[in-house]
């Protein structure tokens, strides 16, 4: 479908590093990788773009083992390879820092970072060498004074835990590193302190595969880019030799304009529906103050980490306010739990779908009517409710599924759409989105956005958490920036996405795109 | 747990001879007079023992020597050991190491003894450890008494035979005297061994009343409990043996594990199988009520059947007027165990083997032995009726 | 409770969906399901029953066919209908054996063989039934403790409690307007000869336990608390009354196999012993997950009934005992195994 | 959040706590050993009153033999269940090590080796099977090893019905000899636990267990064989439960079937597991905190039987107090998880 712009800096063979070759993968009958092409040479920073959903991770974790290709060949200094464990990958040289986090909670960094490859005398484990490269490690991150080796991982702050997991991919030491969005959760001066360790290891011929939202990033230490799109592979370029909105429009397929809904109208917005008064959770939010009226979408942006999805938590229950007060309607309330959120008729677009949106095993009428089920009696009939489900789900036109499908086997767009519907059917007034449109396709992508938009116009008041800076411009009406736990500042729909990092970040920071 | 196989979770091995030495009036004991029983014939597996099952099958119809009205002080064939080193001065604290409460049987026998203990002032001190049917746990407790040092005698109510046998030497050479009773150990050490005649002559009384109530070639079925523990494999071999001399079939030999509604469903299946059952055998009498009534569920007359003194088989054997016999294994030998402890301490004399008797109960003498005010679950054969507090403390 | 390597939503053993992308009306795809999913139990249930009659003809005349086989399989198909409800929502109840216990003991205790007390007295037991169910349900859901390890506690807590009470072995009797329940029936049906009440009861708790988990509002929330406990739980579902109601339900589903196995064969101290294990192996032979999410009351019941009629057949071809359980153990984990690998292959 | 830790009377501030963690190396063994410590100085002055005698060597040696037998299958469960799974076959395979090793020795010291070494060789074949079924077939563990367990079961009763065999009268020197004082079947429990922390703290098998059982797929990305490690723990898991067999019967002389199941190992060691702060969940805890799992249950044992208390109700005080044991850990967690 999109234009493949010919490949003009595909290195001749041999001298690369590694090639992997037509890569087909699909889950659940969903094709999110098909037949796509990358390469990497040694000292070399090869950047990888595309949309959430694109399938840059998935391609990744195929490289490092975690998942086996449905087709496709992965040649590794030129002799073909195939790791049927990351254990594998790593024998050969090929070390991965993922992008969801994956440390454990209850063992300390040290344990973390040497996990499955412990340093040992004999049979016995040398902790205190362990330790010891840990804290050197830590050390050249620049972060030997905040994070001990011995600290339990639990007890660490977003952002550190992504330092160890920096520190985790570079003890490997390996041919091939690839960086799955390292910098998500980190502030400016420690990206540079990544970066310089990037440019060292360049030095030693590490051959490097770094996957960032921020072009900023990648015009600075990448040489060559690949555009994913669908799955697909759009393009690989020069960095040297293309531009920020030329690569945009590789990954998005058509300009930014004209791509979302237009904004609220003042005679759209209505009377004041839900607001904060200096809210806090304890070690996790503090001085929140907002405000949200019907007809308006308010966009929440902010590194991750800064505590977006916590406040979502705690104004629908989950993890409630301990201090502060919440006003819905002009009438104070409490919200202990998401039952009595449901109740309010409020909804909660949540992160993770599968996780806390979902049920996988259950059908699609079934997770629609999930909400409004909670609200009707024990022995009400099962099925039905006021509203139609089967209506509702086409009017989300949710395409090549059947009512009695099990969700597990939809793609990441129509799961979401049954989410939707899931709140639509119980008639929630307030809704919040946590990344409303991660890891979804962007035909799916502008269907949502038209729905969110829709139920503002019929009197909704939505709350959008995202990490997408178009996402956040193009679909709020106001804006606001959290750092650290607190609310730093609020924009309006016209704010840049420098102004909103520039908040996010508390400092100057690269300008990012999507 | 999972389930065991545990011998403690059954009912008690029992013997009877067929003369109740005096218990009993004179009564008809089953037509077929021990005189013509023979252990010939029997399947010679580990458990049998060719000379013992014949002695057995005759002290059924020796005469015990003591007062004929107190079974539990009467021994067949006593060989008296002296005891005067371990005579001792009161007051007695007597420790006892029990293999558990954990079933009708033992309920009843326990309340027994400690009416018995009751009745004598010398001892002041009744210290009961429970086992909870865990030959481990048992093992510990006795030593535990041993170690303790301040019992003036140990009785031991083993879990199961063999199992206690290292612990019970040890016990021996602390010098405390040592009263076992019920099961046995594989060691001569205690003062004495207090126990019934034995599994053969329980197993041929029940099998003899159903060769004279039963027609020859007749359909036989006989339920045991669990497979391999001793004490009823006797019983089985005995009987088994008994069935091959007078002509009668077993069509089936089951497992009930002593669960009433195993019992229960074994017995219907087997009607259902055979057609006729003729006769019902039992190793033990806990669930022969069970096995009568799978008859009864299926409107069929109950043919002959054998049980034990437990009161609710009486009861239903005599208002329903079964054809029926209960061979028993008194709980009045949980008196025998304090009696001889008592004897011991004060130097008397006392059998090595202590041999008691046991009314077989014939329709004949089924009434002297029907307590129609006592719970299903009561035992007859307590020797307890005369004792202080009854019937009230047995039905508590 | 975590299942280890079985944690992940992935590797629990479900029965195979129907294939995506299929657009059946939903009855036929629920047929369709319901062949695929619960097929195989019914099938071996067959399977188990022909070859009895093989073996032996009376078996298959209707009046034996109830008294010999439905009515003592009753109890235990009960029971298994009760404890999938617990399984489904994610839960184990090891209580059930000792509950079943505690119901003949106490009954025999309290009634003592005076008729008139069965009434009040099976009143009060199904009281003490709801008492532990919501008990079990409490600390399970507010006190966070596994249900294992709940239950657990609840079975020796149970077991320890009634024979303390009772000193050791079951004291009183249960008079005939009790045992009734087990034991007797509707005589003179026609072809049927007798209809044992036990088969009644049976259809009656069946048919209301389907209906509450399968066309109820209750039984979709059951579904999803099991399937994934922290989205019902944001989309407000009360995820402990629903577990809790589960525990209730188990419980008395105990209660009545209680009276059942009292009834049919009086008082006995051994009448519950291994019953938690049969009950959970029927519920997986009938193709539920333990973990959560997946389950049918009728496979449920139907695998109840295929372990009463391995027992029966064993017991006619004169297996030893023993080997029994060899049978029993090798057939629920071929069955899970046999289910996992189905899930897996239906990705 | 550090405020009170515990919510048991007489919990020593949140240093000596955090002492004793690092010291136990489990963040849950501290409030553990703290209900034993309440429970053991509860019963010294109980039994104190009572005028019975607590704190006596013979009293102290006879606790630690009670706690021989569960402590050393229990220590081999803690392994399974920190890997996220368990085993309920230990009871049998307990028995089948009592009764084949009693069969091959019948009574002969020389054979004394060859039966051990070959009972060892039955437990790893059974950890090796329940490994298998929970990792390869998927079968759910409690499934997996309840299957087992029936099986084992069946081919034990079915091949012995009753005591089999007989130990080399030298071999029961572990069941009842020692080093003056100390009983060889106490020595053999504390090296099983010894080797067990051990194995825990110091192996990268230790590591890789803690792992696993924290997050299989976090493992399995870091390069962690996941399987191979549950598969270890069944393994180690079923010897722990064959050490416990030859003990027993080196108490009983003879094989007795019914030694494992009448002992109810299966529920009651992973009672005294989760008892001791290790999580049913897998991931966290360690076997100190089992061991003082099953020191409580013994000393509970102990009390009871000096006040000769109805053993039924002892199994009621039992249940409570595990549920009362896990449900303040569960608080606890919850608490630090925020
Ligand atoms: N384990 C999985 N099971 C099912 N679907 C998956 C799985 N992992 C990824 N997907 C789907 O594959 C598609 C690509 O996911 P992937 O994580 O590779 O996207 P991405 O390019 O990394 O997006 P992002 O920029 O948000 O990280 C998405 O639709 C996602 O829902
Ligand atoms: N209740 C929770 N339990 C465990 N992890 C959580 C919880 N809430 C948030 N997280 C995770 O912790 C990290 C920080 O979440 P937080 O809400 O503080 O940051 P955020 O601004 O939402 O970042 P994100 O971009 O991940 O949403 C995120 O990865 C989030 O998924
Ligand atoms: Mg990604
Ligand atoms: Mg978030």
């Amino acid at each position: 479908m999109s234009v493949t712009e010919s490949a003009t800096a595909s290195a001749t063979v041999g001298e690369n590093l590694l090639e992997m070759r037509g890569i087909t993968k699909s889950f659940f009958g969903v094709t999110v990788l098909d037949d796509v092409d990358i390469d990497c040479r040694p000292g070399e920073v090869h950047a990888l773009l595309g949309e959430n959903g694109a399938g840059k991770s998935t391609l990744m974790k195929i490289l490092s083992g975690a998942h086996q290709p449905d087709g496709g060949t992965i040649l590794l200094d030129g002799e073909e390879v195939s790791f049927g464990h990351p254990r594998d990958a790593q024998a050969k040289g090929v070390s991965i820092m993922y992008q969801e986090f994956n440390l454990l909670p209850e063992r300390t960094v040290a344990q973390n970072i040497y996990l499955g490859r412990e340093p040992h005398r004999g049979p016995i484990v040398d902790q205190g060498a362990m330790e010891r490269s840990t804290a050197e490690l830590l050390a050249t991150l620049d972060a030997a004074g905040s994070i001990r080796p011995g600290s339990v991982v639990r007890n660490l702050s977003v952002a550190q835990q992504q330092t160890v997991e920096i520190a985790k991919a570079l003890s490997f030491r390996s041919k091939i590193l690839v960086m799955d969005e390292p910098t998500a959760a980190l502030s400016p001066h420690e990206v540079v302190s990544l970066f310089e360790r990037v440019r060292l290891l360049r030095a030693r011929g590490v051959g490097i595969l770094y996957i960032s939202h921020r072009l900023g990033e990648i015009f600075e230490i990448a040489q060559r880019v690949t555009v994913l799109k669908d799955g697909r592979r759009v393009g690989t370029l020069d960095v040297a030799a293309t531009t920020p909105r030329q690569l945009v429009r590789m990954m998005v397929g058509r300009e930014l304009d004209h791509y979302f809904p237009p904004h609220a109208v003042p005679a759209e917005i209505g009377q004041t529906r839900l607001v904060v008064h200096g809210g806090g959770v304890a070690g996790k939010l503090h001085d929140i103050d907002l405000t949200v009226r019907t007809g308006e979408i308010v966009g929440i942006g902010g590194l991750a980490g800064s505590g977006r999805t916590e406040l979502a938590q705690a104004l629908f229950g989950v993890r409630p306010f301990d201090a502060g007060t919440v006003e819905l309607d002009g009438k104070p309330i409490r919200i202990r739990s998401p039952r009595q959120a449901v109740r309010r008729r409020m909804g909660f677009v949540t992160e993770d779908r599968k996780v806390e949106g979902l049920v996988l095993l259950l059908s699609v009428r079934d997770n629609s009517l999930l909400a409004l089920r909670s609200l009707g009696s024990w022995l009400r009939r099962g099925a039905g409710g006021p509203v139609s489900i089967r209506d509702l789900l086409r009017s989300l036109d949710l395409r090549g599924a059947g009512l009695d499908q099990e969700v597990r086997y939809l793609s990441g767009g129509n799961q979401q759409k049954v989410v939707l519907a899931k709140w639509l059917a119980s008639q929630a007034q307030v809704l919040i989105f946590d990344e409303p449109t991660r890891g979804i396709d962007v035909g799916a992508k502008a269907g949502i956005h038209e729905l969110m938009r829709e139920l503002a116009r019929a009197g909704g008041a939505i709350l959008m958490i995202s990490s997408e800076l178009p996402e956040l411009v193009g679909m709020s009406d106001r804006i606001l920036v959290m750092r650290e736990g607190a609310i730093a500042g609020e924009l309006a729909s016209d704010a840049s996405e420098d102004a909103i990092m520039l908040l996010a970040t508390g400092e100057h920071d690269t300008v990012s795109v999507a | 747990s999972g389930g065991g196989s545990s011998p403690t979770a059954t009912s008690q091995p029992t013997v009877a001879p067929s003369q109740p030495a005096a218990s009993a009036p004179a009564s008809a004991a089953p037509s077929a007079s021990a005189a013509a029983a023979s252990c010939e014939g029997a399947t010679a597996n580990e458990f049998f023992d060719q000379a013992v099952c014949e002695k057995q099958l005759a002290q059924r119809s020796a005469t015990p020597t003591g007062p004929a009205d107190q079974p539990w002080i009467q021994a067949i064939d006593p060989v008296m050991v002296d005891t005067t080193k371990y005579k001792k001065d009161g007051p007695y604290k007597i420790c006892f190491t029990n293999a558990g409460v954990n079933n009708p049987w033992r309920v009843v026998g326990f309340n027994t003894m400690q009416h018995e203990v009751k009745l004598h002032p010398e001892i002041t001190d009744f210290v009961h450890v429970d086992a909870n049917g865990d030959d481990n746990k048992q093992i510990s407790d006795l030593g535990d008494m041993v170690k303790s040092g301040n019992c003036s005698a140990i009785i031991v109510a083993p879990n199961s035979t063999k199992a206690l046998t290292p612990a019970v030497e040890q016990a021996c050479a602390s010098n405390v005297p040592i009263i076992d009773f019920d099961r046995g150990v594989t060691t001569d050490c205690p003062v004495t061994f207090i126990h019934p005649i034995g599994g053969y002559a329980f197993g041929a009384d029940a099998a003899e009343f159903l060769a004279s109530a039963v027609k020859p070639g007749g359909n036989i079925i006989a339920l045991r409990i669990l497979p391999g523990v001793d004490v009823l494999e006797t019983r089985y071999l005995a009987a088994e043996a008994i069935f091959k001399q007078k002509g009668l079939k077993i069509v089936k030999v089951a497992q009930t594990g002593g669960d009433a509604a195993k019992t229960k469903q074994i017995v219907s299946d087997a009607i259902d199988e055979f057609g006729t059952i003729d006769g019902v055998w039992m190793d033990a009498g806990a669930t022969s009520v069970a096995a009568a009534e799978a008859f009864e569920d299926k409107g069929l007359p109950v043919p002959p059947i054998t049980g034990e003194d437990q009161n609710d088989f009486l009861q239903a054997w005599k208002s329903k007027n079964w054809t029926a016999d209960a061979p028993t294994y008194p709980t009045y030998q949980w008196r025998t165990a304090v009696i001889a402890a008592v004897d011991i301490l004060q130097g008397k004399e006392v059998p090595k083997e202590w041999i008691l008797p046991e009314p077989n109960i014939t329709k004949d003498n089924l009434d002297q032995y029907i307590s129609p005010d006592m719970p299903p679950l009561f035992y007859a054969l307590c020797g307890c009726q005369k004792m202080p507090g009854f019937p009230d403390d047995w039905k508590k | 409770m975590s299942v280890g390597a079985n944690g992940a939503p992935g590797d629990v053993t479900r029965a195979a969906p129907a294939a995506p992308g299929d657009e059946a009306d939903p009855w036929q795809r629920r047929l369709v399901r319901l062949m695929r999913g619960a097929g195989p139990i019914f099938v071996v249930l067959i399977v188990l029953l022909v070859l009895i009659a093989l073996k032996n003809p009376r078996f298959i005349q209707p009046a034996v066919f109830l008294a010999s086989y439905l009515k003592p399989a009753a109890p235990l198909a009960i029971l298994a209908a009760g404890q999938l409800f617990v399984i489904v929502s994610g839960e184990y109840d090891l209580s059930v054996g000792s509950l079943i216990t505690v119901t003949v003991t106490s009954a025999a205790l309290l009634i003592h063989g005076d008729p008139a007390l069965t009434y009040p007295i099976l009143a009060l037991l199904f009281g003490i039934g709801i008492g532990v169910g919501l008990i079990n349900g409490t600390v399970t859901t507010r006190l966070h403790v596994p249900s294992f390890i709940a239950t657990l506690g609840m079975l020796l807590i149970l077991s320890g409690g009634i024979f303390y009470a009772t000193g050791g072995a079951p004291r009183g009797s249960l008079p005939e307007n009790f045992r009734a329940f087990g034991r007797a029936g509707i005589e003179g049906v026609p072809f049927l000869g007798q209809l044992p009440y036990a088969v009644i009861v049976l259809l009656v708790v069946g048919t209301v336990f389907w209906l509450l988990l399968h066309r109820t509002n209750f039984g979709q929330q059951v579904f999803a608390v099991g399937g994934n406990a922290r989205a019902a739980d944001l989309a407000g579902i009360d995820v402990a009354a629903i577990r809790t109601a589960c525990f209730v339900l188990s419980a008395v589903s105990a209660m009545i196999a209680g009276v059942l196995l009292g009834g049919f064969a009086g008082v006995s101290a051994q009448v519950g012993e291994t019953y938690e294990f049969q009950a959970i192996s029927a519920v997986v032979l009938g193709g539920a997950t333990l973990g959560g999410g997946r389950g049918s009351v009728p496979t449920a019941i139907a695998g109840a009934l295929t372990l009463q009629a391995l027992f029966t057949l064993l017991n006619l071809f004169g297996f030893p005992a023993p080997l029994r359980s060899v049978v029993q153990g090798v057939i629920i984990v071929a069955a899970v195994a046999y289910a996992s690998y189905r899930l897996r292959r239906s990705r | 959040m550090t405020a009170p830790r515990m919510a048991l009377p007489g919990g020593p501030p949140g240093a000596w706590a955090r002492a004793l963690r690092t010291g136990l190396g489990s963040a849950n063994a501290a409030p553990v050993y703290l209900v034993l410590l309440v429970i053991f100085v509860v019963s010294w002055v109980i039994v104190g009153l009572a005028g019975g005698s607590f704190l006596t060597v013979e009293n102290v040696t006879s606790v630690l033999v009670r706690s021989v037998a569960l402590g050393i299958v229990s220590a081999g469960q803690t392994l399974v269940i920190l890997a996220g799974s368990l085993d309920l076959s230990v009871a049998y395979v307990i028995s089948v090590a009592a009764v084949v090793s009693s069969v091959i020795m019948n009574g002969d010291p020389g054979r004394i080796v060859i039966a051990v070494v070959v009972v060892l060789g039955i437990g790893v074949a059974v950890g090796l099977t329940n490994g298998l079924l929970v990792t390869k077939l998927r079968v759910n563990p409690f499934i997996a090893t309840l299957g087992v367990a029936l099986v084992l079961r069946g081919l034990l009763n079915a091949a012995f019905d009753n005591f089999a065999g007989k130990v080399a009268p030298q071999f029961e020197t572990l069941g009842y000899g020692g080093i003056g004082p100390l009983p060889w079947s106490v020595i053999l429990l504390v090296v099983t636990v010894l080797a067990v922390w051990w194995l825990l703290r110091s192996t990268p098998f230790g590591h890789h267990l803690y792992a696993v059982g924290g997050g299989e797929e976090t493992a399995r990305l870091s390069g962690v064989r996941s399987h191979r490690v549950i598969i270890g723990a069944h393994i180690l898991c079923s010897l722990a439960a064959v050490l416990t067999g030859l003990f027993l019967v080196s108490r009983i002389r003879s094989g007795a079937p019914w030694i494992g199941p009448d002992g109810g190992y299966d529920l009651e060691s992973i009672a005294a597991v989760v008892v001791g702060g290790t999580a049913l969940t897998g991931g966290r805890g360690g076997v100190w905190g089992t061991l003082a799992g099953v020191l409580i249950l013994a000393v509970l044992d102990n009390l009871f039987n000096q006040l000769q208390f109805n053993s039924f109700l002892k199994d009621v005080v039992r249940g409570v107090i595990i549920i009362a044991a896990v449900a303040i850990y569960a608080q606890r967690q919850r608490r630090m998880s925020r």
